[in-house]
């Protein structure tokens, strides 16, 4: 090593010897400071996957609407009529605790670009969030600061925000997770790649200005936090989502013009990941003149401006001879547009200044060569222990104080923040199981859920990422749409602790088989490790993101009862269990026991079950139990938005002997949903759940005022849906206050 | 005690961005105005505070504008007395 | 008949008032951008919902100075009819084609959902044809939609009839409760006085079709075709 | 022709609701700080004038605070000169 080099400097770069040894190789000579920050950032494990990429490649990624796996800045499939639905979920963890307004908002920017980079309109977003408990007044004011945001960002874009989850623990009071899923339409032809493509070719950034902005974001999303957090507050990026809605309209308009032969964003890393990212993709190089980078701010030094996270940048290739079409489209829009560099034969990353070079890698040895480990793991202790004999709790208190526990009640003071409406597509609001949106110009619309349950995980990790999987799925089945592929968000601890490669490990194994199982290929995702401050870290907490398909649009279901005499059918099969339940932590306050295991068989023949009762008109709402179980399910169903529907329900009939009340109403697991079925329509739905061999279980139907449920001959509850719908409605804004 | 009114100026630091600045910045230019070389926004409150001495008043504002109005991983700030 | 829609930087509802407009309605529709000056034959002006300008500075307060609303002045002053939705409403406040201002919501919260609004008159081109006090249900989605003018201004809209729609309960009646913004006399929307120009926080191309849940708003487009149609017999 | 700086602080008229600063003021009483009786919010632009004379300037900077930085119904203004 270089006596230049201090192994304190490599540290400060979160470089080890041995990849700074690695470097030499690479480059048959010490790298200067430019190069070696170079290679840092893009070792980084946010930008190389370097922990994570041994145990990735286990996850399925073909289908046969898969028209393009993970790779490329986002996942395509294929949804007809020569359409194409482009869908990504990322996190941006990390900064939204330092800055949770600005984190969340330059978080949804991040990934609205991933999407239109690849020639596709975004028309939805959904966000799923993990906050430490309400009760702190520092979780409440992220809370805030994150929505805000995403509503800010969001709004302004135009691109509505039509779903999402939130959850609450402890082990994010110090790690909040910020994941937003974007989904965009494309036409198969229109689709763009980042390929830096045609010798010859310039090289044109567009969109805003550099400047110190998140100056090593990447390697700060790659490494724990400490005390000393707010100390890296000043890489903070602020978003200009004004500045990013004439970035993509300028994108998508000179895309539809055919002037862009290769396009990427700018994100992590910046000008350094997408230069050398655009070349290696196409076995090209780029040759960058950095004095030719418009920037914001005096004095930048060339390392500054190759990491620079500024915002709302975006690298495009066009063919030789164009660069004044594009200059001409970007003006229009009022945006810049400046040619930076060329497209070359060699394979590398060369930034000059004038006539200087000042860096000169091969590209592939800073992205698919980059260092891969295979680092050691432990299997994880199974955490949650035996579950202990319970005390016997009011039926009625218990369901109040569930409805109203954070995690349940209505998230509508979050989603009212949300523009959910705008590009008039969302043919089922906030507040159902999925999100629908209809494809305007065809008869179809699509569906989508994105689901995740640390506490499931923490306590079985493998069993943990199955279930959310299958609840994914369930959730867009249940909207009528068949699930056709899904994303991930894989948010962990430190990946160089043993235990936390172990559940990481475990976690791709419960993801591959269930989206083996039911269909769901993984086309894209993000992983996000280091969520720990202070040696202390979160619930492996895996976030999965479905896309369904519904052939008719007009065939949607919700999750609503529609009207009063429908009898209700609670479908499917599965082991129940009390185990990481909301029902314990809420009611009992502990966290104990492990999750019920999943029976994808049966999560099978449920979506099988769901999306053809559907398709054939013959169910009126469906739900499925999640959270909270049965109980919360029905009366989740009965808070219909047009009016509340009480419910009549024996749980007897659901054949659980040998269990108690308690697992009957407030059990989770097993692959279920709550349907309802007009009367008349009931032998027709019973003879197609035998013939999906799924089963459905008459418990009840619609009427009244009340939710009532019996038990063993005896009605245990019996309470208003009002008084039901006022803890569930108002209970997440009265916590904030 | 007496009222005291305390102007709180809070501008973004140094090498934040300011996209609105920005936007407001080429409306004008492209209304012909022409020498405005840079517009950066920030924000302004008047408090009014009632203490024993001005210093007094001033001092709670500045815990104020620490705490409350600025937010200081973006922003600094400057408070004055006003007469 | 045709209708024409601005596209200002940052406009966002801009396509969905065009689909309204060509696919519901099946009257003609062209979009107008800001930096001409050329209503290309509109037969009525729609300044669409977003964030012109990205909302910077004020709502509404950049868009002003965009070349097309010079032409877009010129054709309210002869006397066309000209919509302004959510942020085109607050543009049409900045212009001074409209009287008043937009505050901050009360919630300070940008809020989006459906509320109810009763129309208070017929005599304006896009409500021709409702029956003053008819509640429609329509979406709202805006941060600054609180209604503010001062109190001589707000009398003499009052007095000329010139507040078109209000905020009120399902059944039509006057509430703060049902107020989603804190708007001065429950302002929902209003006119100029020669009545041709409107102004309104909801979305009604958000609520024009079935699909979607809710029709109410495709009667504010149908009534002006039926105005246009009319004055020209 | 040197450049100049010119504050330009937009304050709303006196009457005028500021839902922004009520809540504030809220927000610093819940807080347990005493003696904050009104919080009002403004908005404050720093802008860089090239012009041949600071006069030149104040004048440069007023006409855009009239015309584009601060609407008359809600808001009055005042600029100065920063040295
Ligand atoms: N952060 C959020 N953003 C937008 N919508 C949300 C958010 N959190 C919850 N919702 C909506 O509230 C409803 C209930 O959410 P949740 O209880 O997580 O549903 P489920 O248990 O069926 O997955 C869903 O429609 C969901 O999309
Ligand atoms: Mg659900």
């Amino acid at each position: 090593m270089s006596p230049g080099v201090a192994a304190k400097s490599l540290a400060d770069l979160n470089l080890t010897t041995e990849e700074y040894e690695a470097i030499c190789d690479h480059l048959r000579r010490e790298p200067n400071n430019l190069e070696l920050q170079i290679y840092s950032v893009m070792w980084s494990e946010h930008c190389s996957y370097k922990s994570s990429r041994v145990h990735l490649r286990r996850l399925p990624t073909r289908g046969e609407r898969v028209l393009l796996g993970p790779g490329e800045n986002a996942g395509i499939v294929d949804i007809g009529d020569g359409l194409a639905a482009v869908f990504k979920i990322e996190s941006h963890n990390h900064p939204s605790f330092i800055e949770p307004y600005q984190g969340a908002a330059t978080g949804v920017g991040g990934i609205i670009r991933d999407i239109f980079t690849m020639g596709a309109r975004p028309i939805a977003i959904l966000d799923s969030l993990r906050f430490g408990p309400l009760e702190k007044p520092q979780n409440r004011s992220i809370l805030k600061g994150v929505v805000s945001g995403i509503a800010g960002y969001g709004n302004c874009m135009g691109i509505p925000t039509t779903g999402g989850e939130i959850m609450f623990d402890d082990c994010y009071s110090f790690n909040p997770l910020v994941n937003v899923l974007c989904v965009g339409i494309a036409r198969h032809g229109d689709i763009h790649y980042g390929k830096a493509s045609g010798i010859g070719n310039p090289v044109i950034y567009v969109g805003a200005r550099t400047g110190r902005d998140g100056i090593h974001g990447a390697t700060m999303a790659s490494a724990e936090f400490n005390e000393d957090a707010q100390a890296k507050r000043p890489n903070v990026q602020v978003g200009d989502p004004f500045m990013e809605k004439l970035l993509l309209e300028a994108c998508l308009e000179a895309m539809k013009k055919g002037l862009v032969t290769g396009i990427q964003d700018m994100g992590a890393a910046g000008l350094t990941c997408s230069t050398c990212e655009m070349g290696a993709r196409a076995g090209t190089g780029i040759e960058l003149q950095i004095e030719l980078v418009p920037l914001r701010e005096e004095g930048m030094t060339p390392t500054e401006i190759m990491l620079s996270e500024s915002q709302e940048r975006m690298l495009l290739v066009t063919e030789r001879g164009r660069e004044q079409d594009v200059g001409a489209i970007f003006k229009k829009w009022g945006l810049e547009s400046s040619v930076v560099g060329t497209v070359i034969a060699d394979p590398v990353l060369r930034i000059r200044n004038a006539e200087t070079v000042l860096a000169e890698i091969p590209n592939r040895t800073l992205t698919d060569d980059a260092p891969r480990y295979t680092r050691p793991l432990s299997p994880p202790a199974c955490a949650g222990g035996a579950l202990p004999s319970l005390p016997h709790v009011d039926p009625r208190a218990a369901l109040i104080a569930l409805l109203s526990a954070p995690p349940i009640a209505s998230k509508r003071w979050v989603y009212e923040q949300y523009d959910h409406m705008v590009r008039t597509n969302t043919l089922v609001l906030p507040g159902s199981d999925a999100t629908v949106l209809r494809v305007k110009g065809t008869g179809r619309a699509i569906a989508l859920s994105v689901d995740g349950n640390g506490s499931y995980t923490a306590a079985q990790p493998m069993a943990g990422a199955m279930a959310s999987v299958a609840e994914a799925a369930r959730n867009v089945a249940c909207s009528g749409a068949r699930p056709i592929a899904a994303t991930n968000c894989l948010n962990f601890g430190n990946p160089e602790k043993p235990e936390i490669m172990g559940q990481f490990s475990d976690v791709i194994d419960g993801i591959a088989e269930a989206c083996r199982a039911l269909g769901v290929p993984i086309t894209g995702g993000n992983v996000s490790f280091y969520n720990e401050t202070a040696g202390k870290g979160i619930h492996p907490t895996p976030v999965i993101g479905v896309l369904g398909l519904l052939e008719d649009a007009t065939k949607v279901v919700d999750q609503w009862f529609k009207a009063e005499g429908d009898v209700i059918y609670v479908c499917g099969a599965g082991a129940v269990s009390l185990g990481a339940s909301e029902y314990l932590r809420t009611v009992h306050g502990l966290s104990a026991g492990v999750p019920a295991a999943v029976d994808l068989k049966a999560e099978q023949a449920l979506i099988d079950l769901c999306v053809d009762a559907a398709a054939r008109g013959l169910v009126r709402s469906a739900h499925d139990c999640s959270d909270g179980g049965l109980a919360v399910a029905l009366a989740e169903s009965g808070f219909a938005p047009g009016g509340l529907h009480g419910v009549s329900v024996a749980l007897d009939a659901l054949g659980s002997e040998n269990g108690d009340f308690a697992l009957a109403a407030f059990g989770e697991g097993g692959a279920r949903v709550v349907a309802s079925v007009a009367p008349g329509d009931a032998a027709a739905f019973e003879s197609l759940a035998a013939r999906v061999g799924c089963p459905a279980r008459k418990v009840g139907i619609v009427g009244g005022n009340a939710l009532q449920l019996a038990w063993r001959g005896v009605r245990v509850v019996d309470v208003a849906m009002a008084e039901l719908f006022e803890a569930w409605s108002g209970s997440f804004a009265r916590q904030l206050q | 005690m007496t009222k005291h009114k305390v102007r709180v100026i809070v501008t973004l630091k140094n090498g934040v961005l300011d996209p609105q600045g920005l936007a407001i910045k080429h409306v004008i230019d492209s209304l012909g105005k022409t020498g405005f070389e840079e517009v950066r926004q920030g924000k302004m409150f008047d408090l009014v505070v009632t203490a024993e001495t001005s210093q007094a008043a001033l001092a709670a504002a500045q815990d104020a504008a620490k705490t409350v109005l600025s937010n200081p991983i973006l922003e600094t700030f400057v408070c004055s007395l006003v007469s | 008949m045709k209708f024409g829609i601005v596209i200002f930087p940052g406009s966002n509802c801009d396509h969905d008032a065009y689909h309204v407009v060509k696919h519901v309605l099946g009257e003609e529709a062209v979009f107008l951008w800001h930096g001409d000056r050329d209503l290309r034959g509109s037969d009525c002006v729609i300044l669409p919902g977003g964030f012109a300008y990205g909302d910077y500075l004020r709502c509404g307060a950049l868009a002003k100075f965009s070349p097309v609303m010079q032409e877009v002045a010129d054709f309210s002053a002869k006397g066309g009819p000209v919509i302004g939705i959510c942020n085109g409403f607050q543009i049409l406040l900045e212009c001074g084609l409209l009287d008043g201002a937009m505050l901050r919501n009360a919630s300070l919260r940008y809020v989006c959902k459906h509320v109810y609004v009763r129309v208070e008159t017929d005599r304006t081109p896009f409500t021709s044809i409702i029956t003053p006090g008819r509640v429609l249900k329509i979406p709202i989605g805006h941060m600054e939609g609180n209604y503010y003018a001062a109190a001589d201004t707000v009398r003499a809209l009052e007095d000329e009839a010139r507040i078109v729609f209000r905020y009120t309960s399902p059944a039509g009646e006057v509430d703060p409760a049902w107020n989603p913004n804190g708007a001065m006399a429950g302002v929902a929307g209003i006119c100029n006085k020669a009545r041709n120009v409107v102004g309104m926080m909801p979305h009604p191309e958000r609520a024009s079709e079935a699909a979607l849940g809710c029709e109410d708003g495709k009667i504010i487009f149908t009534s002006v075709v039926r105005a246009i149609a009319g004055s020209c017999v």
